[in-house]
């Protein structure tokens, strides 16, 4: 067992070796000294539980041997435990249960009134918990400027090396004509959703993520050089920028006056008018930018690294 | 109606077996695509649309092409790397 | 007071959990643990909406003007998982994101190995 | 004074809206946009602690137009807008000592990044202390969660991607967790505003339906958020994570993000669940065993380190250890010294990681306790703030680490079946932390070794903010009357 984890550690020592010969974090130098790629999915070392001596140091080792054993015993617990819970809990689909209480109720006698929304989900969201999906836009702004960190490559800013080794999708005329065909039915889809969220079902998230969609099958049929006139770097940054602040500023102003009991200038309307439920609508559309914005600008950075 | 859920859920469970002990990692990709779907008819039966509409364009659409592109970088890496040690070894020649 | 068989959904949510939540923490491949943490969420996801859902009652999209508390379900658990989708959306982007340059770097989607081969270069350093 | 009400919600949109305008701004203008914003909320946050001392009342504000069962709402007593004060403080503290790393760790395109993502993590902080609302609290975290990732990838280097990811995948079990607990505890209450929860919990325990749920939800809330700011056995990605960013970001994980986890805890074990249905349910037990082990496992893990910054993290394994045994005994005056060791452990540690690095900059570069040697006297500042910063965690009278663990002791002799392990686990700590600490603060001006590196010349800002570090901690540490009387305010006000 042992001479067999040690053969192993050779060759996994080697590969090493060649590669700390440049500290460099440039992928290019790395791969030309390195060796075989192994597949993704097939690990030929067993490490947790099995240390390479004289590697790891005290902690290292303890924790290899225990981890495995240890998260699986709590994992087991937990979902022993859990299951149980899920059994005691209030009956499934039953009427009369905790969460059926004033707050529902209000929710669904008043909601309409209140925010205007005839989609009770969205006048929730974006009216009386309107704070959470503050949040949670921003959590999406995040996590964009995380991912275009990790893979923003300027490098690919001046030479177009990545897409032209791509397998081109834009070269293949059935999916171009397909793309062409769907494109607009997706596109008009995604923005009926956005537009419609205090109507119908849907609302800017979801509305934005059909949008996204709809982006990244349009860089993948027409190449992102076509995709760049409409969503660039430039127009990203601005999009984006200006709907988090427009979303930001008008939720403070509509914050700062329910909580001063101010009179508010901005009136929910008559429901079921497009133009109507207040603030709802503006903020679908900025919520629908980012997520498009967004979504496409992901697909983007994984692709070519930069939007 | 009550069936019909069952049997969804039933798959639901099938699928992330399936996608948890598969080897192949874009079969994995896959059936977590199909999950997503399924995931998504469910939340029609469980009366919210919303969350349909959601999860079909978030969960079927945007995430699988995210690990969609993610697999073919990781390979497009793989392929880089092997051609760049082809070149070192002919030059070697 | 409810048991398996009535909480099904409830149930199945958390196998799924289960499943989603021993993967991201055992499985050592990073992909396999993405997914893995996907399906954590959309398990969580189903058990919050399972919640809001009262038999024999529609979506609440108010039609045809009528307002009563006792024709809809409850729209709460909804607007939650929203929220929570798009929390997991944002969150396997840049999980994956993190693979494809430890991929770059390492080129091994083993967390075991990548981990050695790190420990190794600080080590040489 | 009703205009003050008005500070939280205007300090955290600023946040909001200055991390979407950095993100397009050069860094560094979104540099000084950072620094206007901590001053901005520091301030703040100083008067609403000063109008809630004098005034000691808890304020409710509503974050929209709809009253507490029904829309969000925030709530301010003495508590939170100080530990807002004290995280922006620690903030800024270690954006200005740490900026020569910064610019160095971080590439020239992405620096704005990092105060982008800091000012995400502000309005993060913000919004978990001040929160009135359980499900605002998920979001938020999620959010400080991403940015402190965020804050820690910005270092391109395989070990901090390597460290980022496991990261991750503990905080997102723990968020898991966490929103799971939440979602039992909605479905049982069909609530998620804090205070209409409690009134439900407490109805729901005198007729004794559904207790397991009820159990299991606090549990897995508390375990999430456990996890999430490095309880014993679930602490292993502190060191990986602590030691391999840029300093400014280890002092922000370390004396930031954790802490306010630990916050969010001790709300709910205060407020959601009220301190006397917590402790019906016997999980302080858990906690009690968990941070006793902490405290002696760490610190033996610390004693074995060979690298500076590793040793620091495995003390602030140590130390969390501290705040959850102080939680598991379950007394208010448990929960005082709590507080103040929140407060302790968030000044020194910042204190030390920006110190260790300024030290190891004297030695080449390196961490290791080797090159270390004579660093302070090459690097006379830095040595002495990092002796400062031992001398506070070893608990020497005069500095803050005594003081939290004085209460510690004196908390824990209150508690007649927990005293006696408690203590002897706070004098073994004690006895390991002077080993560890102690050690390394003699190697540090140890005159041998010193031929190999030439004297270094930190630089103004980091002297500045060790400066005010160290003087923070000696005020607090000498006149801490003062400030454990306005923390049992606080405390009083909170539950």
């Amino acid at each position: 067992m042992k001479k067999k984890s040690r053969t192993k550690n050779q060759s996994l020592f080697a590969r090493i070796q060649s590669f700390l010969d440049s500290q460099d974090d440039r992928l290019t130098e790395e791969m030309e000294r390195d060796e075989e790629p192994e597949p993704p999915h097939e690990s030929k070392l067993p490490v947790w539980g099995q240390t390479v001596e004289g590697l790891a140091s005290g902690e290292i080792r303890f924790f290899d041997k225990i981890y495995p054993f240890a998260a699986f015993l709590l994992a087991l617990f937990i979902i022993a435990v859990l299951l149980v819970t899920a059994s005691r809990l209030p009956r499934f689909g039953g009427d009369s249960n905790p969460a059926l209480n004033e707050v529902t109720e209000r929710y669904l006698e008043d909601g309409m009134e209140e925010t205007g929304a005839v989609n009770l989900v969205t006048g929730i969201i974006l009216d009386y918990r309107a704070f959470d999906t503050l949040g949670e836009s921003h959590v999406l702004f995040t996590a964009a400027v995380a991912v275009l960190v990790l893979l923003f490559d300027a490098a690919t800013e001046k030479q177009d090396l990545l897409e032209n080794r791509d397998y081109d999708l834009a070269g293949d005329t059935v999916f171009r004509e397909g793309v062409r065909f769907l494109l607009p039915v997706i596109l008009l889809f995604g923005v009926y959703v956005v537009l419609n969220g205090h109507l119908s079902p849907g609302g800017g998230f979801s509305g934005g993520a059909i949008l996204g969609a709809g982006l990244i099958l349009h860089s993948l049929g027409y190449g992102f050089a076509a995709t760049e006139k409409l969503v660039n770097r430039k127009s990203y940054g601005a999009l984006t920028v200006c709907s988090l602040c427009f979303y930001s500023l008008s939720k403070a102003y509509s914050f700062f006056t329910g909580a001063n009991h101010l009179p508010s200038i901005i009136t929910s309307g008559v429901p079921g008018r497009i133009f109507s439920a207040g603030l709802i609508l503006p903020l679908n559309i900025c919520v629908g930018i980012v997520v498009a914005c967004t979504m496409y600008g992901f697909f983007s950075l994984y692709k070519r690294g930069r939007i | 109606m009550n069936l019909f859920l069952w049997i969804l859920l039933g798959f639901l469970v099938i699928c992330a077996l399936a996608a948890t002990f598969h080897r192949n990692l874009l079969s994995t990709v896959i059936i977590f695509m199909g999950y997503s779907v399924v995931m998504s008819v469910i939340w029609v039966l469980l009366q919210s649309p919303d969350l349909a509409i959601t999860e079909a364009a978030v969960g079927a659409g945007v995430t699988g092409v995210l690990f969609f592109v993610t697999l073919k970088k990781i390979r497009q890496v793989d392929d880089e790397y092997s051609e760049g040690k082809k070149h070192e070894e002919e030059k070697q020649d | 007071m409810a048991s398996f068989l009535t909480n099904n959904v409830e149930v199945v949510a958390i196998v799924l959990f289960s499943i989603g939540f021993t993967s991201l923490l055992l499985h050592k491949n990073l992909v396999k643990k993405i997914i893995g943490l996907n399906i954590m969420d959309t398990a969580v996801d189903l058990f919050l909406a399972s919640m809001g859902y009262v038999q024999g009652k529609t979506a609440p999209i108010v039609e045809n003007g009528i307002v009563e508390a006792s024709s809809y379900i409850n729209p709460l658990p909804s607007g939650l998982v929203l929220t929570s989708i798009v929390v997991s959306v944002s969150v396997t982007a840049l999980m994956l994101a993190l693979t494809v340059r430890l991929y770059h770097r390492y080129h091994t989607l083993n967390v075991d190995e990548i981990y050695l081969l790190a420990r190794e270069e600080v080590r040489r350093k | 004074m009703s205009w003050m009400n008005d500070i939280p919600l205007f300090s955290l949109i600023a946040c909001l809206v200055c991390a979407a305008v950095s993100s397009v701004l050069k860094a560094r203008a979104a540099r000084n946009v950072t620094l206007g914003l901590l001053t901005a909320v520091f301030a703040g946050a100083v008067a609403l602690t000063a109008r809630g001392v004098l005034e000691n009342t808890n304020v409710t504000y509503w974050m929209g137009h709809y009253p507490a069962p029904w829309g969000n709402e925030i709530r301010f007593g003495i508590l939170e807008p100080f530990l807002t004060a004290l995280f922006s403080g620690v903030i800024a503290a270690c954006i200005v000592g740490g900026n020569r790393h910064l610019l160095s760790d971080v590439e020239e395109v992405h620096l704005n990044r990092y105060y982008v993502m800091l000012d995400l993590l502000l309005a993060a902080i913000q919004a978990i202390a001040y929160t009135n609302d359980i499900f605002t609290a998920y979001v938020f975290v999620e959010i400080s969660t991403l940015a402190s990732c965020g804050i820690m990838i910005l270092r391109h280097t395989g070990r901090t991607t390597l460290a980022a990811v496991r990261y991750m995948i503990f905080s997102l079990v723990g968020s898991g967790l966490f929103l799971m607990g939440v979602i039992i505890l909605y479905d049982l209450t069909g609530h998620l505003l804090i205070v209409p929860i409690h009134e439900k919990l407490v109805s729901l325990a005198q007729s004794g339906n559904y207790h397991l749920p009820m159990t299991v939800s606090i549990a897995l809330m508390i375990l999430g958020l456990g996890i999430k700011s490095g309880m014993f056995p679930f602490h292993f990605w502190m060191a990986d994570t602590y030691g391999a960013s840029t300093p400014a970001s280890s002092g922000i994980l370390s004396g930031v993000v954790s802490k306010i986890y630990i916050f969010l805890a001790v709300k709910v074990i205060t407020r959601v669940t009220g301190t006397e249905l917590f402790y019906e349910t016997g999980l302080q037990n858990v906690l009690y065993g968990f941070g006793i082990a902490a405290m002696i496992v760490a610190s033996v893990s610390a004693l074995r380190e060979n690298d500076v910054r590793r040793m620091l993290a495995w003390s602030s394994a140590a130390q969390v250890g501290y705040i959850y045994m102080g939680l598991g005994l379950g007394t208010p005056e448990a929960m005082l010294a709590v507080i103040y060791q929140i407060l302790a452990h968030s000044l020194t540690k910042a204190l030390l990681f920006l110190s260790a690095s300024s030290l190891s900059d004297a030695s080449g570069g390196s961490h290791s306790f080797h090159d270390l040697q004579g660093a302070a006297l090459r690097n006379v500042p830095a040595g002495i703030a990092f002796t400062t910063g031992a001398l506070s965690m070893v608990g020497i009278p005069l500095f803050m680490g005594f003081v939290a663990k004085y209460l510690f002791m004196t908390a824990a002799l209150h508690v007649e079946n927990k005293a006696l392990l408690a203590v002897v686990a706070l004098v073994v700590s004690a006895i390991l932390n002077t080993a560890y600490f102690l050690r390394t603060v003699i190697r540090l001006w140890a005159s041998e070794g010193n031929e190999r590196f030439s004297p270094f010349r930190p630089s103004a800002g980091l002297v500045a903010a060790c400066a005010v570090l160290v003087l923070a901690n000696l005020a607090v540490g000498y006149y801490s009357q003062p400030v454990i009387s306005v923390i049992q305010m606080g405390i009083n006000l909170l539950g």
